[in-house]
């Protein structure tokens, strides 16, 4: 079943090799005289690229064999094995992770280049590029890992460049808090996830711990086990992929440079979770309530993100609050067991939202890193080929058909309606209404009506070529990836679909046209009515109106942080000087000074006795005398 | 009959630990001493009757020559502490305590 | 090698520091012969453990009989679970002289002491023999503190010096306690720890017996909650003290109940095995807690180090192999991880004069470089995969889950604690913006690189290349293992729990 | 004539008494001749009972002189220790006299006279001849720690351990009277087997009851332990360490002598010695807690090894008793005990004005090697490795154990623990705190020689553990 593939160690330790070259030069030079940006703007894609160029390798290696044996491996070596554990550092290109590759890599390789531009003149140029290869290439491990334990290593490692990312501009203490909370967070997942892959081990692990071994033993795992590894997973994938309760990191996030936010916070880390549920669709499948919890959790925070987006000021903010969105969209496609299908938006997804960032990018690059949508307007004028790249991904966001975004959405909906999940969909139709709304609220605000900072307006230009091509080459994307998986309404032949099949252990409901049609309908009206909406209220130039109500609440996101704050980070805070200040020295420690104190008192009691009468002596002498002779006479009794 | 020797011994040796611990003068103390050390010798001699051995008579040598020696170093004590601070009160020898 | 290498690596530093005490050398000089002889111990250290063969059994084995009467033997020998503790006492020191250019002779001396007599206590297969250099290894601590320690340092000592000779002292009675009953059983004297293994303890004294051990080794670990000394002297000790406390003194306690408890009270550990892990967790958390309230840089790192014991504890509580090897393998990465981080604390103190958090800021556009290697040792102690501190983590809770639920979802939490203190303490020292203090501040120089690289290198190459290490412990591991279901069975106990499907669950 | 070799040290040390008494009678000598006499009296006492001691194996308790004394590896080894306390008493004199002159060539004459005691005493068989020793050791040590006829406080310590010496004295007649009349016989073989016969005779147990009185006093067991503050604290250094060890080894040989001669007599008196060990050991460390008088401590230190000393006495086995346990331990405290009093005898200054824990601070960074030689005394006092006081430590408990006595066992370890704080307050003085003065001594170095060899044999004794 198994073919080897020897290239396959080599994709990602390309960028990875990128970023030690960079990250040592960097390192070595900056202090005296820098190297120049181009140099490593070049070595930084180099890695890249050829990732990318070996990811198409790969992807028609496996083209070129039959379906069902689509499967390569490489282990270069074993990991760590005790006693029953054997974990490989080994990696498995399959259908799935051929499609996650191909969009991660190729995707990566244009931000790199879109980053070139974006951030010239940055004195940690070096630094940025060295992060954004090791990001790419512990990406590259997550994907292609061969098993958890693996993945894991991937899924940590990019948890790292979030958190260095994130916190680039360090010399605020903002940034860094951001980054701190991203990793925290994260790690409050990862806790989950290191329970649910021990707890899978004990249960099935015995005979092998990779994917193929695991899914083979699959059968044998009894409901409680199975139900709880499922969960503690998805809680590893709640931290990484920002849903309830744990996406509060991500919004955050967004202190990062834009093309960190393209990248890691839209396009590809944060459908690492969702990546994990199909990667497990072995498990998820057999315990329908466990995906249940997961599409409702999914679509209960692309609900609530949804919400948050409508209000948000910060045009990175409103992005990644749709990002949410949408990964709960997924969340909730791989929770009702479509798992291509929440993999197809993960694909499309990550096209029109990286697409949205760096055409924000490059209107916070124009506007000199102004992010506040009330101080934009009219850029349409002055910033002609970022508006038009980001008209087609928010159309593509919003769900606008043909563009790639409505086939995704449409076909997630689908799938819940088909498998009786009738709750998820109409929030989901609903959501997509919202979309369409708090997308073009942004688009309308920044591109249209009159400019609001008439200064920052004149000055306003498209960015430069380095950075404008991955835009175009985005938005084609952005366009026309739908059509891959063109469903059979529309004629087309959900090739996606049948190309991540071998991966995916999922069941296609077959359902009347009637329905198909109802989900086709519905996305369409949703869309409609969201545009319609945004038009009327900010198509011909709006102020920034005053929230009142539940809008004041919303503006506020349900002041969830806030809560947060002070159900856990205070409460934390609080505990830990508890314990330094008055447990550890005045509880813990109390046992010994106690028994130190009593030690140096009974000490200077007895000095007391020492009187210096010799008289006292030959009494003490007398009494111990009189005292022993009685316990004598006791014992003869 | 021996219970009588051996109960005025003891009588004798409780009267000696009486003086050691209640008198202060240290002449006093020394010759509680010697009482004590009589009472053992009457003791012995009984008590060498009794067994119809000599041992007896040995250790109440002993024990004479013994309590000499210790009343010779005792005048020596008293003289040194005359001199030292003009008593021989127990009481006023306490620098050492604590 | 030769047949005695164990015996030179004991001895050619104990008899070297107290050439040290004597000759009239400078400071320069001592700390030159007190490097090349920690580099020959280091030289002797890599020699074994390529040489080491990955079986059950001792290696380097060395046996002279020294006291007959009660069956003393001076008795070395080296096996899969000394084999990594012995490293991180082989590689570790010649950091320290590498690093701390300017102490006295004294210092390098009663330095060259606390080597020679950990790497005995490590090496030593006679509980007597054992219980001496763990005694001796002590002294040297204690006038390294008292001497050369900050303002704090005569409590912080004494407290040491008290708590600790306190736990040894009553296992000294155990296992004193330990050797009459084999005599008594098998009617000759020995306290090898072969010989002890046989033994089948029963009886009232026994529990005592067990608990005398647990807590001399739960002081030096420091276990929950044993370790109020702890806070004190890590802060007052000079750095290179709490380096060597740290990174190779807190581990021989781990150690020590691997050795000899397990084997000797495989019942009563069996049976106590849940209120110890209980303990590790216990300490693991309220230890992170502790952590992020402090305000001393190495305060902070005190805490955080006595966390991760905990978990390292925990570790070999769980009762199986993962778990057990799990700690093995951790111990040699937290040596080498918070070894190295208390080493740059030191380094920073002697540069900027202060260890205080919030005097710092800033450091990392300063000093990329020192900034780097911090953040690598720093991640390395929160377990990030990629780097020593994941695999053995990874293995303790794994293990943990098998042992008891509760507690694995207790230890879990580690990851959370950990990396909530560290995260806060690198935003306030390295990133933000640069003081006064901070800007002086020189980045390593070549030397410094070259020293530190070299452990650098080693946290990342036991976290990709595990197996190296872990195929040489895991044999031991096994067998120790085994002989603790052997104990739990005999007892009645049910080590851990049934996660896995029963075999009429399985259709396919 | 074999008994006569037996006792052959035991000769050359009266010997040696009495020609220094007669060379004093004659000043004739100076009093460094004097000193290196007295040592080459103890030498050739030390080499002569080592050499019988190569001779065949011999019985525990072997017969001599017609039952008179005993003689075995036991006695041979506290001879052996006694000796040595004598020798290195003597070069610690020789030091301490050349900055306190109020000697004379009586003081060594007087030392041998109180080996000679004590050796005796060691080889008692029955009560007469121990009583005599007795006698013999005590009014030699009595004069030797009022030997200062200068000093109050010398005067006073006399007062105090005479009077209360002789009261302990009197208690042993009264006990041996007693004993004697039980038995019919001195005797411990034949007291002993009355004891066995007839167990509760008022007579024998009230005589073994005063009888054990006296020599619990001697080696300062609670409650009997009062004097020995004083007395350490008032005699000269040398005279203190000579008291601490010598008699003590001398005094508990003979107790373990005693006891361990027939069952009988060690049964009755498990329970009281179990008490008398804890509460001596405890009392001990809470006196020594509260001094600040190195010497006051020293000798609160010595009371808990009484205690530890008394733990072996519990344990003693009267069918397997060798004296090994107590012997080595003997040996072991009298190495450390010796050395810090030779230390202190070299460093104390003229009048002792070095007293206290505070007067020692920062020796180490003035005299570093007086520093660790009393590190390692102290060391060995508290029983860590590799010294013989933790061997000494490992037997007595190893016995304890052996014997059932668990409970008495991690009592003793309760209390070393205990002890730790005053061994390391003066190593905390010395190391850890700046010094205030120059330690400058005028003594001859014979001292410091012997601080060092007392402390390469606290290693010896402790690494290559002799059985006896």
């Amino acid at each position: 079943m198994e073919n080897t593939a020897t290239y396959l160690g080599l994709i990602p330790l390309l960028p990875l090799a990128g970023a030690l070259v960079t990250g040592l030069l960097h390192m070595l030079t900056c202090r005296r005289k820098p190297l120049p940006e181009l140099f490593y703007g070049v070595v930084g894609c180099i890695g890249p690229l050829l990732a990318f160029f070996f990811a198409l390798v790969l992807f028609f290696h496996l083209k070129g064999m039959p379906a069902e044996e689509r499967f390569l491996s490489h282990i270069p070596y074993t990991w760590f094995a005790v006693g029953d554990l054997r974990v490989d550092m080994g990696f498995l290109a399959d259908p799935l992770s051929s499609l996650m590759l191909l969009f991660v890599t190729f995707i990566g390789s244009l931000i790199h280049i879109y980053s070139i531009g974006y951030m010239a003149g940055d004195e940690n140029f070096g630094k940025f590029f060295s992060y954004l290869n090791l990001f790419l290439g512990s990406m590259l491990i997550l994907v292609l890992g061969n098993g958890p334990v693996v993945m894991f290593v991937g899924w940590e490692g990019v948890g790292l460049c979030s958190y260095l990312l994130i916190s680039f501009y360090s010399k605020e203490r903002e940034n860094v808090l951001a980054g701190n909370k991203a990793f925290i967070v994260n790690r409050i997942g990862d806790f989950g996830f290191v329970l649910g892959v021990s707890l899978l081990f004990w249960a099935i692990g015995a005979g092998g711990f990779d994917y193929l071994a695991l899914q083979a033993n699959a059968g044998s795992l009894t409901p409680g086990v199975g139900i709880a590894v499922c969960l503690l997973l998805f809680l590893g994938a709640c931290g990484k992929s920002a849903q309830i309760p744990l996406y509060v990191w991500l919004p955050d996030a967004m202190a990062g440079p834009t093309p960190v936010s393209a990248l890691i916070h839209a396009a590809t880390m944060v459908t690492a979770g969702v990546y994990m549920v199909a990667r497990f669709s072995f498990l998820y499948v057999q315990f329908p309530v466990a995906g249940s919890v997961v599409a409702w959790v999914g679509i209960l925070t692309a609900l609530l993100a949804a919400i948050f987006g409508l209000f948000q000021r910060d045009i990175k903010k409103i992005l990644a609050y749709s990002t949410v969105s949408q990964l709960g969209y997924m969340f909730a496609g791989v929770g009702v067991a479509a798992y291509s299908a929440g993999i197809f938006h993960v694909f499309t997804h990550a096209f029109f939202k990286a697409l949205l960032f760096l055409g924000a990018g490059a209107v916070i690059y124009a506007l000199h890193h102004q992010q506040d949508i009330w101080k934009m307007g009219g850029l349409k004028e002055k910033m002609p080929k970022t508006y038009w790249t980001m008209l087609i991904g928010a159309l593509a966001l919003a769900g606008c058909p043909p563009l790639s975004g409505f086939f995704s959405k449409d076909e997630i909906l689908f799938s819940a309606l088909a498998h009786g999940h009738i709750g998820i969909w109409l929030v989901g139709v609903v959501v997509a209404a919202l979309t369409a709304y708090y997308t073009f609220r942004m688009i309308f605000v920044v591109f249209h009506g009159q400019p609001r900072d008439q200064h920052a307006w004149e000055q306003a230009k498209d960015a430069p070529a380095v950075m404008t091509w991955p835009l175009l080459i985005l938005a084609f994307g952005a366009f026309f990836v739908g059509f891959l998986n063109l469903p059979g309404l529309f004629g087309g032949g959900l090739r996606v679909s049948h190309w991540l099949a071998p991966s995916l252990v999922e069941s296609h409901p077959h359902v009347g046209l009637g329905v198909e049609l109802l989900a086709v309908f519905a996305g369409v009206a949703a869309f409609v009515v969201g545009i319609t909406l945004a038009y009327r209220k900010f198509g011909k130039g709006a102020t920034e109106p005053e929230y009142r109500g539940f809008a004041r609440f919303a503006y506020h996101k349900f002041y969830v942080d806030e809560l947060y704050n002070a159900l856990f980070v205070q409460p934390y805070k609080a505990f830990g000087g508890v314990i330094s200040r008055i447990l550890e020295p005045k509880v813990t420690d109390l046992p010994v000074r106690l028994s130190t104190w009593l030690y140096r008192w009974a000490g200077n009691a007895f000095k007391v006795l020492q009187v210096g009468y010799v008289r006292v002596y030959a009494l003490y002498m007398v009494i111990g005398l009189s005292l022993m002779s009685l316990i004598l006479s006791q014992s003869i009794n | 009959m021996i219970q009588d020797y051996l109960i005025l011994s003891i009588i004798l040796f409780s009267l000696g630990i009486l003086g050691v611990i209640s008198r202060r003068n240290v002449f006093t103390v020394f010759m509680s001493i010697e009482l004590m050390l009589n009472a053992a010798n009457l003791a012995f001699i009984a008590l060498s009757r009794l067994h119809e051995s000599m041992d007896g008579h040995v250790l109440a040598m002993m024990v004479m020559a013994v309590a000499a020696a210790e009343a010779a170093l005792a005048l020596a004590v008293v003289i040194l502490l005359h001199k030292h601070k003009g008593k021989l009160d127990t009481n006023v020898f306490s620098l050492l305590r604590g | 090698m030769f047949s005695y290498a164990l015996s030179v690596m004991i001895f050619l530093p104990i008899l070297g520091g107290l050439a040290l005490f004597a000759a009239p050398v400078g400071r320069g000089a001592a700390r030159a012969i007190g490097m090349a002889i920690a580099l020959a111990v280091l030289a002797m250290g890599i020699e074994i453990f390529l040489g080491f063969s990955p079986v059950g059994g001792m290696q380097h084995v060395e046996h002279r009989p020294w006291n007959l009467s009660l069956g003393i033997s001076y008795s070395l020998g080296v096996d899969g679970i000394s084999l990594l503790v012995l490293m991180a006492g082989a590689v570790l020191f010649p950091l320290v002289y590498a690093v701390f250019t300017t102490r006295t002779k004294g210092f390098y001396a009663n330095l060259l002491l606390v080597q020679g007599a950990m790497i005995g206590a490590i090496c030593a297969t006679d509980l007597v023999l054992f219980y001496l250099f763990w005694e001796i290894m002590l002294l040297p601590v204690f006038f390294m503190i008292g001497i050369h320690g900050g303002a704090g340092r005569l409590p912080a000592t004494l407290k040491i010096t008290i708590y600790t000779i306190a736990g040894s002292l009553l296992m000294l009675a155990a296992l004193i306690y330990v050797g009459v009953a084999h005599q008594a059983q098998f009617g000759f004297w020995s306290f090898a720890i072969a010989d002890l293994a046989a033994l089948n303890l029963s009886g009232g004294f026994t529990v005592w017996a067990f608990f005398m051990f647990m807590v001399a080794f739960a002081i030096k670990i420091p276990l929950f909650p044993f370790h109020t000394w702890l806070p004190d002297a890590y802060t007052e000790a000079p750095t290179s003290t709490t380096f060597v406390l740290s990174a190779i003194m807190a581990k021989i306690g781990v150690y020590g109940v691997i050795r000899f408890v397990i084997p000797v009270f495989e019942i009563e550990f069996a049976r106590w095995a849940l209120l110890l892990a209980l303990a590790g967790v216990a300490g693991m958390l309220y230890c992170g807690l502790a952590a992020i309230a402090q305000k001393d840089l190495k305060r902070m790192l005190a805490f955080s180090s006595a966390s991760h014991m905990g978990i390292i504890a925990l570790g070999v509580f769980c009762m199986n192999v993962q778990a057990l090897t799990g700690s093995l393998f951790q111990i040699a990465a937290h040596a080498t991880s918070t070894g190295v981080l208390f080493l740059f604390v030191g380094l920073m103190e002697e540069r900027m004069e202060s260890r205080q958090i919030d005097e710092f800021g800033g450091i990392a556009y300063q000093a990329p470089i020192f900034a780097t290697f911090f953040a690598i040792a720093m991640l390395a102690s929160v377990g990030l995969p990629g780097t020593s501190g994941f695999i053995g983590e990874f293995l303790i809770i794994l293990g943990a889950i098998k042992f008891s639920i509760f507690i694995a979802v207790l230890a879990g939490t580690t990851l959370i604690v950990g990396v909530c203190y560290m995260l806060w303490m690198y935003q306030r020292v390295f990133f933000e913006k640069s003081n006064e203090r901070t800007a002086q501040f020189k980045d390593l120089r070549l030397a410094e690189i070259l020293t530190f690289l070299p452990v650098i290198l080693l946290i990342v190459a036991m976290g990709i290349f595990p197996q190296a290490f872990i195929g040489k412990i895991e044999p031991a591991a096994q067998l120790q293992v085994a002989q603790l279901q052997k104990g739990g069975e005999s007892g009645g106990i049910a080590a851990s729990i049934d996660l896995a499907p029963s075999p009429h669950n399985h259709k396919n | 004539m074999h008994d006569f070799l037996t006792i052959l040290p035991l000769l050359i040390i009266v010997f040696g008494a009495v020609v220094l008494m007669l060379l004093a009678a004659f000043e004739k000598v100076s009093l460094t001749t004097a000193a290196g006499i007295s040592m080459g009296f103890f030498a050739a006492a030390f080499a002569a009972q080592l050499l019988a001691g190569c001779g065949p194996q011999r019985l525990v308790f072997e017969e001599i002189f017609n039952g008179m004394l005993v003689a075995g590896n036991f006695t041979m080894v506290a001879a052996l220790v006694i000796f040595a306390c004598g020798f290195f008493s003597t070069t610690s004199s020789h030091t301490y006299f050349q900055v306190n002159r109020f000697d004379g060539l009586e003081f060594y004459s007087l030392l041998l006279f109180a080996a000679a005691g004590m050796v005796l005493l060691t080889m008692a068989a029955e009560l007469i001849t121990a009583f005599i020793a007795l006698e013999v050791m005590s009014l030699a040590i009595y004069v030797l720690v009022g030997y200062d006829r200068n000093r109050v406080t010398a005067t006073e310590a006399l007062l105090k351990y005479l009077m209360l010496g002789a009261f302990a004295g009197a208690f042993f007649a009264m006990g041996t009277a007693l004993l004697y009349g039980a038995a019919g016989s001195t005797h411990f073989t034949a007291i002993a087997t009355v004891a066995a016969s007839e167990a509760g005779s008022p007579l024998l147990l009230g005589g073994a009851f005063l009888l054990f009185v006296a020599l619990l006093f001697k080696v300062a067991a609670f409650p009997f332990h009062a004097w020995v503050i004083d007395v350490y604290d008032g005699a000269a250094a040398p005279v203190t360490g000579f008291m601490a060890t010598a008699l003590k080894a001398a005094v508990f040989t003979l107790f373990a002598n005693i006891l361990a001669i027939h069952g009988a007599l060690h049964q009755g008196w498990v329970e009281i010695l179990f008490y008398l060990a804890v509460f001596t050991m405890f009392a001990g460390n809470l006196i020594a807690i509260g001094q600040n008088s190195l010497k006051r401590m020293l000798a609160a230190s010595g009371i808990v090894h009484t205690g530890y000393l008394l733990v072996g006495l519990v344990a003693i086995s009267a069918d397997t008793f060798t004296g090994a346990v107590i012997g080595y331990y003997l040996a072991a405290y009298a190495a450390g005990t010796l050395g810090i009093f030779a230390a202190l005898s070299y460093l104390g200054g003229e009048g002792e004005k070095r007293a206290t824990f505070a007067d020692f601070r920062g020796l180490a960074r003035v005299r570093p090697y007086s520093a660790a030689a009393i590190t390692i005394f102290l060391l060995s006092m508290a029983g860590i490795p590799p010294t013989a006081g933790f061997m000494g430590k490992f037997y007595i408990i190893t016995s304890a154990i052996e014997a059932g006595q668990i409970a008495l066992a991690v009592l003793a370890v309760v209390s070393s623990i205990l002890s730790m704080w005053y061994y390391l307050r003066l190593i905390v003085a010395m190391y850890f705190q700046p010094a205030e003065e120059t330690f400058a001594t005028t003594g001859s170095p014979w001292a410091g020689v012997g601080t060092i060899a007392l402390a390469v044999s606290v290693f010896a004794i402790g690494l290559y553990p002799i059985i006896v």
